[in-house]
C-alpha cells in the first residue's frame, strides 16, 4: 500500500463562537493548514460534520471548498456521529494511498452554538437508535451512564478513583492554548459537581464546542519535497458495533475499539507498548477509562484505577491526552477526530504549544455513538 | 412510530435459527453468526435491571418528564433499554424485578404521541 | 492505480413505502448485492443518504451494518446532498484501489414518506446555501426554475422541445419493474401539468421517493475468482461547484458536471462517442438537458432540441436513461447515484429488467445540489 | 441568523484585489484565482433581473407568502438571489430594472424573524 504522510495541520481555537459561522471556523483551519503544508493546493476537501443539519445546511464540501477558494476541486462530507472526525482521515488516506488524489484536505467543523441545550441534546442523540433508544427520551449522556454503573460495579471502582481521569485532562488541558475549558479541577470539584445523568457528573462530562480542525494528507513523494517534518500515517482501521446498547455483547468494553486498534496496529507493524502519545476519545469519564483498557494500555478493569494511581501522565509511557482530551479541550463534535490528528501530529514534531510529549509514535482513537463507530490511527515520526 | 407500535408495545426481538442468540432490537441478521435466517420472538413482560441511569438533562421534548429513570432490563429473553415508572429514582437498585406496562412516551417533533412499553417494579402479592 | 470492480447489485422498488423503516429497505438492497456477488463479505459498508436526519437518524453504517449481520465490520455514511450515492461509490472505489478492503459494500439509502412534502421541500433546500439562499424561500425547484429559464431564453429553445425529456423517460420507465412512476405521458401532458416553479411544471420534476441500492466492489483478483460477469469501474470523477447559485460563473452550464466527466474520461481513457448507456441525474427535464451537453453528449443549447428531434432513445449512441431516469424511476435520494450503478451494470451485463441497450461502455452522473457536487462514473465490461 | 444581519441588510460581496472578480455571497478567497486578498464590497442597491421563477410550491415555513417571486438580480457588481416584492407574478420579465428595500423574510424554524433585502421594480418618476 502506497504510504499517506501528514504534512499540514490547522486548527481553531475551541469554544462557543455565537459571532462566527460554520464556514468561517472551517477556512480558519483550512487556511491554516495549507500554509503549515508549505502551500499545497488540495486536489479533495473531505468534510467532517456531525449536525450541521440542525442549521439546515447539509453539502458542506461545496460549501467549505468554495468559501476557500477551491471551486473545481473534489469533495464531500463524512459522518460517522461524534466519530466524524477519524472516519474522514480514514477516507483522505483512501483517497491518496489509492492513487485517485496526491494532496487531500480533510477538514472537521461543528458550530452549534446557536442552538438550546435541549436541541443539541436531541441533536447528540441521533446518533443511537432513532427507532428503539429515542421514543424512550435517553440521552448520550445516560447511555454512557448505564455503562459507567455497570463498569464500576463489576470491577469495584470506587467515585474517587474514576474522578481522576477529569482532573489528569484539566491538568493537561490548562496548558493548551486552543482549549475550551482550561482551568484546573480537583477530584472533590468532581465528586461535588451537579448529577447529569446519575452516576455522570457535569465534570465527568465533556463540553458540547464550536470549532474547526485540518489536516493535509499527501503521497511519500510530495511530502518529502514540500515538508521537512511529514508523519506518516503508519496504521489506521475503523469498526462497527450495534447503535444500539441493548444487543451489545458487553457492557464495560467497546468491542469497536479493540477491533479498530487491532486493524491500526496490524497495518503499522506496531502494538500497544510501542505508543509514546495517544489522544482517546473522553466524552465522559468513563469512556477514557473503557477505551485506555481496549487499545491495550491498561488491563480491563484497571484503566480508572491505573490514572488514580498517577499512570499517563507527561514523564509516563504512553502519555494519554496532552491536549486536555474531549474534557478539557472540549468536543467540536464532527471535528474532534481531526483536532485529534493535528495535536498528536505536533506533538511527534514538536511544535504542540502545550504539554510536550515528544516521541516516536503516536495513536489517535475516535468515537462515534456509544463505541457504535470508532477509528484508530497511528502516527510515526 | 406508528410503524413500530406493534414492535415496542410487544417487546418482539429477534431469534437466530443458526446459532440460538437472541437479541433485540429486531434485526434481519444475527450479530453473531450473520446467519438471515431469523424469526420475531416475543421477549417476555419481566425481568431485572443490570444497569440504570437517572437522567436530569433531558433532551429535547422530554422536559416535562425529567428526571427519567432510563434502565437496560433483562428479560431472560434479551436486553431492553426501556424507562422506568412507579418507581422513586432512589428506590431503583441493579437487580430490581420490574415488570412491563403500556405508558406515553413524549410527543415527537411532529405531533405524535407513541404508547410504548415501561417497565415498574414487580408486586408481589398482588 | 489497482483495478476495482462491481461484481454484486441489489436494489429495492422505488416508491413510497410508508410502512418500511430505512433499515429495512437497506437489507433488502444490500442482501440481494451480496447474493449477487456470489455471497461475498463486505469488510467496509459505506452508506450514502441526505436526509436521515429529519427521522432524528444519523450513525447510519453503523446502524445498517449491524442490521444485516455484520458487526464488527467497518463503515461511515458520505453526504453529498442529492449527489451522495455517487460520491459514496467513489469513497468505495478509494477503499478497494487503495488496498485497505478487498470487499466493500456501498448502500444508498433515503426514506422520507414520513415527513410532509414542504418538510421534505425544505430538507432538499439544505443543499443550498442556509444564509444567503434558504432565508429568501427559495425551494430547490425554484433554484432550477431559475436555470431552466436562463437557458431557455439564452438558446430559444421552446417549451414543447424541453418537454421531450420527460416524455422520453417515461416511455423507458414504463418497462422499468423497479421505477416509482411506470405510465407514460404525452408533450401535451407535460404542457398542461401544473406550475411548480415557473417554468419548472410537475411533469418536469422528478418525485421524491424512498428506496435503496447497493453494490458490491471488490479487487480484480477477487472479481475474477467469484464472478462471472465482472463490470470494471474504468474511470470515475468527481469535482465541486459554489453552493450558492449567486456566485456561478455560467447558469446554463455545470462546470462540475464538466470537470467531473473529463476526470472519469481521464482515468478511463475514453471519450463521449464510447459511451453506449448513460444514466444521467435529471431531478428537472433541465438538469437532464443541461448535463446532456455538459458531458458531451451533445453541443451546447442542443440537448433539449436533439431529444425533441428523436436522439438518445434505444437503437441510438448513447441510449440515455433506459432506466426512465430520476423523473419516472424516481429520485430516492441519497440513494440515486447507486441505483444509477445498479442500472448501468445491469446493462452492461445483459440482465436489467427493463430497456435492454447491451454494449460495452456505460456512464453514470449524479447529482448534488444545483449542480454544487458532481460524482461521474465510466463503467466497462 | 442575527450573526449575518450586516451582511444581508447592506448586500455586501466581496473583491479580489488580486484578479478584480466581485462575487456574492461573501467568501473567503476568490473562486476564479484562490487569492485570500479579498475585501468586503457593497453591491449597490440596484439592479437587472437576469432570471426569475415564482415558486407555487412552498418550502416548510413560507406557506403564507406563497407565491414566492425569487430573481437573480445582476447590480452591475454581482449577481444576488432575492425575492422581488410590490409586484405581480406575471408583470416581471427578464431586464426589468429593480431596487433594493428591507423586508421580512419567514419566521424561521426557531422562532427568529429576519429582516432581508428584496427588491421592488425601480421607481422611474419619484
Ligand atoms: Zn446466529
Ligand atoms: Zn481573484
Amino acid at each position: 500500500m502506497s504510504k499517506v504522510y501528514v504534512v499540514g495541520v490547522g486548527m481553531s481555537n475551541v469554544g462557543r463562537f455565537y459571532e462566527r459561522s460554520l464556514r468561517d471556523l472551517a477556512a480558519e483551519a483550512l487556511f491554516k493548514a495549507i500554509d503549515d503544508s508549505g502551500n499545497l493546493t488540495p486536489e479533495y476537501v473531505v468534510v467532517s460534520n456531525m449536525l450541521s443539519s440542525q442549521a439546515e445546511q447539509e453539502n458542506l464540501a461545496s460549501l467549505i471548498a468554495d468559501y476557500c477558494g477551491l471551486r473545481g476541486s473534489s469533495g464531500f462530507k463524512v459522518e460517522a456521529a461524534c466519530g466524524s472526525g477519524g472516519a474522514a482521515v480514514l477516507v483522505g488516506y483512501s483517497l491518496v494511498a489509492s492513487g485517485l488524489a496526491k494532496v487531500v484536505a480533510v477538514v472537521g467543523v461543528e458550530k452549534l452554538s446557536e442552538r438550546t441545550t435541549p436541541e443539541v441534546a436531541r441533536g447528540l442523540a441521533y446518533a443511537a437508535d432513532a427507532d428503539f433508544e429515542l421514543p424512550y427520551g435517553i440521552s448520550f449522556s445516560g447511555l454512557n451512564a448505564l455503562v459507567m454503573r455497570y463498569y464500576m460495579m463489576k470491577y469495584n471502582v470506587k467515585r474517587e478513583e474514576m474522578s481522576a481521569w477529569p482532573v489528569l485532562m484539566h491538568e493537561n488541558g490548562y496548558y493548551n492554548p486552543y482549549a475550551h475549558l482550561r482551568m484546573r479541577i480537583t477530584v472533590d470539584d468532581v465528586i461535588k459537581s451537579p448529577v447529569i445523568a446519575d452516576p455522570i457528573r457535569l465534570l465527568d462530562s465533556c463540553p458540547i464546542s464550536d470549532g474547526a480542525a485540518a489536516v493535509i494528507l499527501t503521497s511519500e513523494e510530495l511530502a518529502r519535497k514540500y515538508n521537512d517534518t511529514p508523519v506518516l500515517i503508519a496504521g489506521i482501521g475503523n469498526a462497527l458495533d450495534s447503535t444500539d446498547i441493548s444487543s451489545r455483547y458487553e457492557l464495560d468494553t467497546f468491542l469497536a475499539s479493540k477491533l479498530s486498534a487491532e486493524r491500526a496496529f496490524k497495518l503499522a507493524k506496531l502494538s500497544p507498548k510501542d505508543v509514546d502519545v495517544a489522544e482517546l476519545h473522553d466524552a465522559y469519564s468513563i469512556n477514557g477509562v473503557v477505551t485506555l483498557e481496549d487499545v491495550g494500555f491498561a488491563p480491563k478493569g484497571m484503566g480508572a484505577k491505573l490514572v488514580a494511581e498517577g499512570r499517563f501522565r507527561i514523564g509516563d509511557k504512553p502519555v494519554i491526552n496532552p491536549s486536555g482530551g474531549l474534557k478539557s479541550r472540549g468536543h467540536p463534535v464532527g471535528a474532534t477526530g481531526v483536532y485529534q490528528v493535528c495535536e498528536v501530529v505536533m506533538q511527534l514534531r514538536g511544535d504542540f504549544p502545550g504539554v510536550k510529549v515528544g516521541g516516536e509514535v503516536g495513536l489517535t482513537q475516535n468515537i462515534g455513538g456509544v463505541g457504535s463507530n470508532i477509528t484508530t490511527i497511528i502516527l510515526r515520526r | 412510530m406508528w410503524r413500530l407500535k406493534d414492535i415496542l408495545l410487544n417487546l418482539v426481538g429477534t431469534k437466530c435459527l443458526n446459532c440460538g442468540h437472541v437479541f433485540y432490537p429486531p434485526k434481519a441478521a444475527c450479530p453473531k453468526c450473520s446467519s438471515r435466517n431469523v424469526k420475531k420472538v416475543s421477549l417476555g413482560t419481566s425481568g431485572k435491571v443490570i444497569t440504570y441511569t437517572v437522567v436530569n438533562v433531558p433532551i429535547e421534548g422530554f422536559e416535562s418528564m425529567s428526571p427519567l429513570i432510563i434502565a437496560l432490563v433483562d428479560t431472560g429473553g434479551g436486553k431492553v433499554l426501556t424507562q422506568l415508572t412507579n418507581v422513586k429514582p432512589d428506590e431503583v437498585y441493579v437487580g430490581m424485578e420490574v415488570e412491563a406496562t403500556v405508558r406515553r412516551s413524549a410527543t415527537t417533533l411532529d405531533g405524535y404521541v407513541p404508547y410504548i412499553i415501561k417497565f415498574k417494579p414487580k408486586e408481589r402479592y398482588s
